[in-house]
């Protein structure tokens, strides 16, 4: 079952990732990655982490396809992008060669023997409890940091796409600059 | 005596140098007789030291270091022996007798006090070489003699570079340069001698160094000899290195007849004769020197046969002579040789002197061909240079009879019956063209009326200077037992054998026979009118002597000409095309790459991307390179 | 006066400024006064040396990064003490001589800061230091030859500041080697060199080391074939420049050589004589040659300056005491004597605007008293004795005698072909008749340039006949390093190259 | 049970597929789902080893790095707005303007 | 059931944290600050963003030596309080540059300083911390912020420069955190002193070379990239062109001392275990990198893009002294950078006071050759001052960072790497090149007539920050002691 279930997921995945990059249609693309990505919390379900699992299907499937979403709409690019596509020999290429050298590094017959746990998941906690326990005690800091992260980026994303960007000071005479103050 | 000698040795300097104060202003007698004076004073110290020398004995004095290094130390040491006593009185005297014509000579021309300070520096030059106790000393006064002569031979710089075919010495800065370089291949060679020396002896004394000649190994000696003598194959202008002398005649005429015969091409001579402890132990170089001596005595003697110009045919003649001073000196009779020198030193600068007053009455026209019968005009000018050059033949009873005559006997007594024949030919062939030119100048017909010349004798004080000159011209052979004595206190006595003894006579009435046959032949030959044979003169041998066997035009075109030519392809071909571009060209080749390399950064982020990827892979593959390896 | 290295060292340092406050006018006799006060301050650093002490005295010695063993030490023997006299008058001369030029004031800024750097270098007993004075002395350098030289003056600048930037790198490689070998030895880390003169190299080691060396040291020098940007930098250069950079900056890379090479390295220095000899006699013959090409005055003298370099490393590397002492007399006369022949060119460069000899011609006619000082200068510049070229090139020829005669026979051609181009130059500038109409009327020397000249004549002449008060220091400094050398040396043939007297020989 | 090779494999080709997408994509929004995946194969990777090894150290990794990819898009979406108001246009070819 | 965590709040260690939280507090001042009073000046901003820096820079420095906090998450040993303090001297350094003659876009923005503060401590946090999941946090927040502040000069090239910074940094995460999978797929551990206990257990294992060099390598992409190596540097040139001068200068130090920082943490562990790829891969990188930036800056027009050019070339020459694993190797990448960090600064503070607002010397650049020529006459101090900088980073002594090269190419020379040395040595003879082009337009070119005065942004701040610069560079040879001895303790009791 779960091996059925890995690699139908397997497969699944890669087939819509595959659609994600190499799709004209943009809305095919954001489609086929949000499934993707919703497969790939069912595969953190199996692997048994399964707040993790809620995790991405609420931040990548919600939040984060949301903003793409609404990013989309923003830039009305519903239909066919016309993309000047790098070569598909230099993509295979480099693409391939990059995947053999990843293979080979991750499907090293030394990976996986003899490590032991370091942060063993606690006997008889469920998933989340275990990840709360941990994220709150040993991993406080790099939560702290993380909603500091969060924070910049709020703060970032509000000034990029704000109104105050449509004008440049940093090109504007300081005359002109100064004579618009004013007239506010 | 310290000080006699001091006294004879700056005297010449002091006067260069208030000479030198003057020399950028227009003509002052004062300088004239300023220096004339101290030479004289000079020459006065000189007799004195030459007369203490032979009452007493050699005068040593060590005026203060000069170079002090590792264990060399040359210090400013001066000797006064025999052969030095006798080098400094012929010097002075000439270089009086010239500064006092020069007075009457350079009158009008407008480097007059600059001429008077580079024939004293000259003059001090040579005491420095003749008095200096070591080997770096006589190297001051070497090097000293040829930048006087330099200066003296280009002395009239402003004249123009022109064809050898118009002149054969070109300019006279030309002819300085010549000279200078010369030298100084020669030089080079003495100074190789030098090191020779002092790192095998330690020292450049003489006396340290002719003491240290026994212990010796013989092949050193033979290097030591053979380089000194090339310094000293320069500075007597020997063949190959004898161009630069007939060159030399483009200076002054009091120049010619005090550097380039009396003293300063003695200076070669006189380096023999002074390291004669290290050439009686190497006979074989010593044969060497006489046989090349030999040689050039009748090589340039051929020269002065065909001739047209005056002072070349007396440079000719000195150089024939020194041909016969080396070839004493080689074989051994060194005061065979200094005896020679100091007689050739007197007829000569006469012989200069007159030629001068010459030239001075025919406006610098120097072509005997267009002189003639001078007698009546230039009396006393005649007299001068018909007793010079009876001197010069070796006419009884005059002094050049008694000094080549023994020259002469000394190559028969070695057996070198060779040296002594070849020498014998020469003495005609000296007597043959001295008269040549004695006859076309004072005899025969008055050609330079033709030309437009108006000639009269020169000042009388300039006549009663040259008086000297011409007595010692006369009477100085009849020393010779008295000269003889005294310098072989110093030198080896050289003793003719048993044998040669007997064949003297014979010896010398041969040698007078060929002497007076020169002169008569030359006499049938001109003392009429000049007799020019077309055919002669346009026949090869002719060509060859009168173009000097194309030696000259041989150096320029296998010599000067390549070194020119190599020189310009040694800075336009290799250091700019060569050195240089390599240099610009690693520097470009490094902007190049450059400019290659930042083609990567083509600005547009899907390529920064992709080589983003690639250097992952570049880096796996390194690493895989890196394992393999390892 | 204890500190007198260090003031002799920051005294133009800061003469340069706090000349930046003073007014433009006036900074002609500012700039006088400082390099006269500098002169006087050297001569005084003479007239304390004790002659008889051949090791280093007025030693200054403070920490500077002393976990790294950097320490500001400073000291003079016979070897440098007349280098820096002499880099003081040169540039006490060279702002004498300056004429009008433009922005007068930034010049003599850049030449205090240059006598700074100069000065230093000769003084340092710290390889960082020196190295630190070594490198700095280029900046003011490439300014005066980038800002006055003449038509290609950028890249005669710029080529000289790369060329003898990367040479001196690799040498910083060899130096940081020596310490890290010093420090493994000694257990503390010291760029000092009397403490690297106490380290004994292995000899493979000493091999590349003093190759690195020499790569700094020749490209200064300069020596084939790394002697290319010279011609440019002297070509371009304004007069003060090439007379700077002819008479002191040159010599920093033979001072090298005796200072670092030859004590460092006894072994790999005997071990090269001969590639260096060629090299040397290659400098000598070549650059002659190339010298007899030239057209212009300055690249003559340019040339030549290669050509007497090739007679200094000869005599460098003659391992004796007559050879050494002989080319550090001749780093000094080449010093006065160059030196002066630049100025002589300036003078004629500042009448005509070209130095070109086929532009002139007769010229001694026209200006007397400069051809009289020409013609000593040229004489000193082909070695006539009793003139300074002679002293130092004979001993330095006579030295290197010793160990290869049949090298010495032909390094001494310099003395023929030396005479070949400087009469060559002679004869096409000064003599034959004045053909060209603008030459008719040019002034002769006047009462600055006669300023500038004739003390370098003077001590021409006095040095030629007399240098024994400046040969016995260096002699006595000479002798304790070539003996210093030769216990040092660890082959036996070594030993036997390095000739440290004959006399001491016996009493052993 | 699947090996943790299985998942790792997986992994690595999500990441090579990202990957191309990077490379391939010229359109920036495009390109920034693509790096999506490469985050997320990361993420496979981080749960897949954590589970295997029993050790919770991935799936925080895992977890941080969402919220990393989480924040990026924020950036990156206000980027995109701010390019397509100032040049209308989100293909990346058209961002050359520095270069050399 | 799980049992209650009980946590010892002095075994917490709080005091580890204290100058992130400084900064952070800061920062949230800062906003809120803005958020109750709108349109206050610049000025407030920036002076209170450096006391925020100072009692950060008071609080790194009263930290203790090797320690850990926070159930050991954060380190702070030697080398983190040094890179810590450096970071902050480049900041309150760079701050100030805020305060110029002419008005710039990001300026306007108060947040611009909360960010500035964020990305500070998102700095401070990957250096104070050994763990891969903490440094991964920290450098995205900071990566973040910076991208936000190049974005915000609002110009088309600081959109350009930002898109592409972003794009890179978006995939060089990527590489990241794929690295640190492989590294956790071997080791389980997420923590760089556990890694190295587990690595080095398993180091015999057969086989474990490849996923350990694998790792090494996906983490080398992404420490390339952000201390810019060849062929990772590509962002580089282009970010500096078309971020503000003090911006660029900011970024040719301070990311680049962080990351070299998590280098020395991580890489260095490879290289400690004699992992002879990892080595011999930083230097090639090395090599590599310096030696074609060089090339490049060659050809350059631009003077900030030349110093973007020389900024990696730098980088190169200081990542070869990371393969060496001598404490002297690790001090004198903090010595380099110490240096390195007042003349870069100065130098691109004098670009700054000679930024202006029109097009007019290019079309495109900003700071083209031509437009220093001849400012020995307009502007002689300025000339002057930036002769000092071009020099310094030539490497002519006594300015600083020939101390700086000095002790680099010494450990080199140590660690047995003669050739590297002299590659390196050759290197800096090929640099000399293009900083002596600026001299040589600044000094020995006439001025290009009727152009705008250079120093047009100049106000005092500026002069101060250039004038601080000047000194240190020039004076340097008087603090090697003092800092060489700094560094060398604390690096050496952080154990490397």
């Amino acid at each position: 079952m779960e091996t059925f279930a890995f690699y139908l997921f397997s497969i699944l995945i890669v087939g819509l990732f595959c659609v994600t990059v190499m799709s004209r249609n943009i809305l095919y693309a954001m489609t086929s990655l949000a499934a993707g990505m919703v497969l790939i919390s069912g595969l953190f379900f199996l692997l048994g982490a399964d707040f993790l699992g809620v995790v991405q299907l609420i931040v990548y499937v919600g939040a984060v396809m949301a903003l793409y979403a609404f990013g989309m709409m923003f830039f009305d690019a519903t239909g066919t992008v016309k993309e000047n596509n790098t070569p598909a020999t230099t993509v295979f290429l480099l693409g391939g060669l990059s995947a053999v050298v990843l293979v080979v590094i991750f499907a090293a017959p030394a990976i996986g023997g003899n490590v032991h746990a370091l942060y063993p998941t606690p006997e008889g906690a469920t998933n989340p409890q275990a990840v709360g326990l941990v994220l709150f005690t040993k991993y406080l800091i790099p939560f702290e940091v993380a909603a500091v992260m969060l924070l910049v980026a709020m703060i970032a994303g509000i000034i990029l796409a704000g109104k105050k960007m449509d004008k440049s000071l940093s090109r504007m005479k300081d005359e002109s600059a100064v004579s618009e103050k004013d007239v506010k | 005596m310290e000080s006699l000698v001091y006294t004879a040795l700056f005297a010449p300097l002091v006067g260069s140098l208030f000479a030198a104060l003057f020399g950028m202003k227009p003509k002052s007698l004062w300088t004239g007789t300023v220096t004339s004076l101290l030479l004289f004073v000079s020459f006065v110290a000189s007799v004195l030291l030459l007369q203490h020398v032979m009452e007493v004995g050699p005068v040593h004095v060590t005026l203060m270091d000069w170079i002090v290094a590792g264990d060399m130390r040359i210090p400013f040491g001066f000797n006064v022996d025999q052969v030095t006593a006798v080098m400094m009185a012929v010097v002075t005297l000439v270089s009086t007798v010239v500064h006092v014509y020069s007075n009457g000579y350079m009158e009008h021309d407008k480097g007059f006090n600059r001429f008077f300070s580079y024939l004293s520096a000259f003059v001090f030059s040579m005491l420095v070489l003749v008095m200096s106790d070591n080997f770096l000393g006589l190297f001051i006064g070497w090097e000293g003699v040829g930048v006087c002569s330099w200066l003296l031979i280009g002395f009239w710089y402003h004249k123009e570079d022109v064809t050898r075919d118009v002149n054969p010495s070109i300019s006279p800065s030309w002819a300085a340069n010549e000279a200078f370089i010369m030298n100084r291949i020669a030089d080079l060679g003495m100074l190789v001698g030098i090191f020779l020396i002092y790192w095998n002896v330690g020292s450049l004394q003489y006396d340290e160094v002719f003491a240290a000649v026994p212990q010796m190994s013989h092949t050193l000696l033979v290097a030591i000899g053979i380089f000194l003598f090339i310094g000293a194959m320069g500075k007597s202008a020997q063949f190959p290195l004898h161009t630069w002398l007939a060159d030399a005649m483009e200076g002054p005429t009091p120049v010619s007849a005090l550097i380039h015969a009396a003293t300063m091409v003695t200076a070669g001579v006189y380096l023999v004769i002074r390291a004669h402890p290290l050439y009686s132990s190497i006979p074989e170089v010593g044969y060497f020197i006489a046989l090349l001596g030999t040689f050039v005595a009748i090589f340039a003697a051929s020269m002065a046969l065909v001739n047209r110009d005056l002072k070349r045919i007396i440079a000719y003649s000195t150089l024939s002579q020194l041909g016969y001073m080396f070839a004493a000196a080689g074989l051994g009779a060194y005061w065979v040789a200094l005896f020679h020198l100091a007689a050739h030193a007197f007829f000569k600068a006469l012989l200069f002197l007159g030629a001068g007053n010459v030239m001075h009455a025919m406006h610098d026209e120097l072509d005997i061909f267009k002189m003639g019968g001078l007698k009546k005009v230039m009396r006393w000018t005649y007299i001068y240079m018909g007793v010079a050059s009876l001197a010069l033949c070796g006419i009884w009873p005059l002094a050049g009879f008694y000094s080549k005559d023994t020259i002469l006997e000394v190559a028969f007594n070695e057996h070198t019956y060779g040296i002594w024949f070849v020498l014998w030919l020469t003495a005609g062939l000296t007597a043959f063209y001295s008269f040549r030119l004695v006859f076309l100048t004072f005899w025969s017909d008055e050609r330079y009326k033709k030309y437009g010349f108006h000639p009269h004798e020169v000042q009388k004080y300039v006549l009663w200077a040259m008086a000297p000159l011409g007595i010692l011209a006369v009477v100085f052979g009849w020393w010779k037992e008295e000269f003889m004595e005294f310098v072989t206190q110093l030198l080896p006595a050289y003793e003719v054998s048993e044998h040669t003894h007997h064949m003297v006579p014979i010896l010398i009435v041969v040698t007078s026979a060929i002497a007076i046959g020169g002169i008569v032949v030359a006499y049938v030959l001109y003392h009429k009118r000049l007799r020019r044979n077309p055919k002669i003169e346009a026949s090869l041998p002719y060509r060859v002597l009168s173009n000097q066997y194309y030696i000259p035009i041989l150096y320029e075109k296998a010599i000067s000409k390549p070194y020119a030519e190599l020189a310009d392809i040694a800075w336009k071909e290799i250091d700019m095309q060569v050195v240089d571009a390599t240099v610009d060209g690693i520097a470009k080749l490094v902007e190049e790459s450059g400019d290659e390399t930042r083609k990567m950064q083509t600005g547009n982020l899907s390529d920064y991307l992709k080589w983003m990827a690639a250097g992952a892979i570049i880096l796996a593959v390194l690493a895989i390179v890196a394992v393999v390896k390892s | 006066m204890e500190n007198i290295l260090s003031v002799l060292i920051f005294f133009p340092l800061i003469a340069a400024l706090l000349g930046i406050l003073v007014k433009k006018e006036t900074i002609r006799v500012y700039g006088l006064t400082v390099a006269a006060i500098e002169f006087l301050l050297s001569l005084w650093l003479w007239f304390a040396f004790d002659p008889a002490n051949s090791g280093f005295q007025f030693i200054e010695y403070v920490p500077l990064v002393s976990d790294f063993g950097i320490n500001y030490y400073l000291g003079v023997d016979g070897i440098s003490l007349f280098i820096v006299i002499m880099a003081a008058l040169i540039t006490l001369i060279g702002i004498i001589s300056l004429g009008e030029v433009k922005d007068l004031k930034n010049m003599i800024i850049s030449l205090l800061l240059l006598e700074t750097a100069m000065v230093g270098v000769f003084v340092s007993l710290d390889a960082i230091v020196f190295y630190l004075f070594w490198e700095f002395s280029l900046v003011p350098m490439l300014y005066i030859i980038g800002y006055w030289g003449g038509e290609k003056r950028l890249y005669a600048a710029i080529k000289f500041f790369l060329y003898t930037f990367a040479g001196s790198l690799i040498m910083l490689v060899g130096m940081l080697y020596i310490a890290y070998v010093y420090q493994s030895v000694a257990g503390v880390w010291s760029f000092s060199l009397t403490d690297w003169y106490a380290l004994v190299l292995p000899i493979s080691v000493q091999k590349w080391l003093f190759w690195a060396f020499f790569l700094g040291f020749a490209i200064k020098v300069p020596m084939f074939p790394f002697h290319t940007w010279l011609p440019y930098a002297h070509g371009q250069a304004p007069t003060v420049g090439s007379v700077i950079l002819a008479a002191v900056l040159l010599k920093m890379g033979t001072y090298g050589f005796v200072r670092f090479s030859l004590p460092l390295f006894p072994d790999a220095a005997v071990a090269y004589i001969v590639p260096v000899g060629v090299i040397a006699l290659m400098m000598i013959i070549y650059t002659a040659m190339v010298a007899y090409a030239q057209k212009d005055m300055k690249q003559v003298i340019a040339y030549s300056s290669i050509s007497h370099m090739g007679v200094i490393v000869l005599g460098t590397f003659a391992m004796n005491a007559v050879g050494i002492t002989g080319s550090i007399f001749l780093m000094l006369s080449h010093g006065i004597v160059s030196g002066a022949l630049f100025l002589l060119v300036g003078v004629i460069y500042d009448r005509r605007h070209t130095k070109l000899m086929s532009e002139f011609g007769g010229l001694a006619s026209v200006m007397p008293r400069y051809a009289v000082v020409f013609g000593i200068m040229l004489m000193a510049s082909v070695g006539l004795p009793l003139t300074i070229g002679f002293v130092g090139e004979y001993l330095s020829l006579a030295g290197f005698f010793r160990v290869a005669p049949v090298m010495t026979l032909v390094g001494g051609t310099s003395i023929i072909l030396g005479a070949v181009y400087m009469l060559s130059l002679y004869k096409k500038t000064f003599f034959g008749p004045v053909t060209k109409e603008e030459n008719k009327k040019l002034f002769d020397l006047n009462g600055r340039e006669l300023t500038a000249l004739i003390p370098l004549v003077a001590i021409v002449i006095w040095l030629g006949v007399y240098p024994k008060p400046v040969l016995v220091p260096i002699d006595n400094s000479v002798k304790a390093l070539v003996s210093f050398m030769q216990e040092k040396a660890q082959t036996p043939e070594a030993k036997a190259i390095i000739h440290v007297s004959t006399s001491s020989k016996e009493a052993k | 049970m699947i090996g943790l090779g299985h998942y790792l494999i997986l992994a690595a080709l999500l990441f090579s597929i990202g990957l191309v997408g990077v490379i391939r994509r010229k359109n920036l929004l495009m390109l920034f789902f693509a790096t999506e995946i490469m985050l997320n194969a990361a993420n496979v990777a981080f749960a897949a080893i954590s589970s295997y090894y029993h050790d919770l150290s991935g799936q925080m990794f895992a977890f941080f790095i969402i919220a990393v990819a989480a924040s990026e898009v924020a950036v990156g979406l206000g980027l995109l707005i701010l390019l397509y108001k100032k040049y209308g246009t989100l293909d990346l070819d058209n961002f050359t303007m520095l270069k050399g | 059931m799980l049992q209650p965590i009980s946590v010892n709040m002095a075994s917490l260690n709080l005091s580890t944290l204290s100058p992130m939280l400084v900064v952070v507090g800061g920062a949230l001042l800062i906003l809120i600050i803005d958020l109750l009073k709108k349109n206050l000046d610049k000025s407030l901003y920036v002076t209170l963003s450096i006391l925020i820096l100072f009692v950060d820079f008071g609080a790194t420095l009263s930290l203790g030596i090797n320690q850990r906090g926070f159930f050991d998450v954060m380190l702070i040993d030697g080398i983190s309080v040094v890179s810590q303090l450096l970071i902050l001297i480049a900041s309150m350094l760079f701050i100030p540059l805020a305060l110029t003659q002419k008005r710039f876009h990001e300026y306007s923005y108060p947040e611009y300083f909360a960010l500035f503060l964020f990305m500070v401590a998102g700095f401070q946090f990957m250096v104070a911390t050994d763990n891969l999941i903490l440094i991964f946090v920290g450098l995205e927040t900071a990566s973040l912020a910076l991208y936000t502040l190049i974005a915000m000069h609002n110009t088309p090239g600081s959109h350009e420069a930002a898109i592409k910074y972003f794009t890179l940094g978006a995939m060089a995460a990527g590489f990241f955190v794929m690295g640190a999978a492989a590294i956790y797929a071997v080791t389980g551990a997420v923590e760089l002193y556990d890694v190295a206990k587990v690595m080095q257990a398993r180091m015999s294992e057969p086989g474990i070379l490849v996923p350990v060099i694998g790792g090494a390598l996906l983490m080398m992409v992404a420490i390339g990239f952000k201390v810019s190596l060849i062929p990772f540097h590509l962002w580089t040139p282009d970010v500096y062109e078309g971020s503000s001068a003090p911006m660029a200068g900011y970024m040719s130090i301070v990311p680049k001392i962080t990351m070299m920082v998590v280098a020395m943490r991580l890489l260095g562990l490879y290289v400690d275990m004699g992992v002879e790829p990892v080595r011999w891969m930083i230097i090639a990188l090395a090599v590599v990198t310096m030696t074609l930036s060089n090339m490049m800056a060659l050809v350059q027009e631009d003077v900030k893009r030349m110093l973007a050019y020389s900024s990696i070339s730098h980088a190169g020459f200081v990542m070869a002294a990371l393969a060496l694993d001598t404490t002297k190797a690790y001090s004198s990448i903090f010595l380099y950078y110490t240096l390195f960090l007042f003349t870069n600064l100065g130098a691109f503070a004098m670009l700054w006071i000679s930024r202006h607002k029109g097009q007019t010397y290019h079309s495109r650049f900003h700071h083209p050759y031509e437009k220093f020529a001849g400012l020995i006459h307009t502007s002689p101090q300025g000339a002057v001052i930036m002769a000092i900088f071009m020099l310094s980073l030539t490497g002519v002594p006594p300015f600083s960072l020939f101390w700086g090269k000095l002790y680099v190419i010494s450990a080199t020379v140590d660690a047995g790497y003669l050739w590297l040395a002299i590659v390196m040595a050759i290197n800096s003879a090929i640099a000399a090149y293009y900083y002596l082009k600026l001299i040589v337009y600044m000094f020995l070119k006439p001025p290009a007539p009727g152009i705008e005065a250079v120093g047009i942004n100049s106000s005092k701040p500026l002069v101060v920050i250039v004038g601080i610069s000047v000194t240190v560079t020039a004076l340097s040879v008087f603090i090697m002691q003092p800092l060489l001895s700094y560094i060398s303790y604390m690096v050496s009791v952080s154990g490397y």
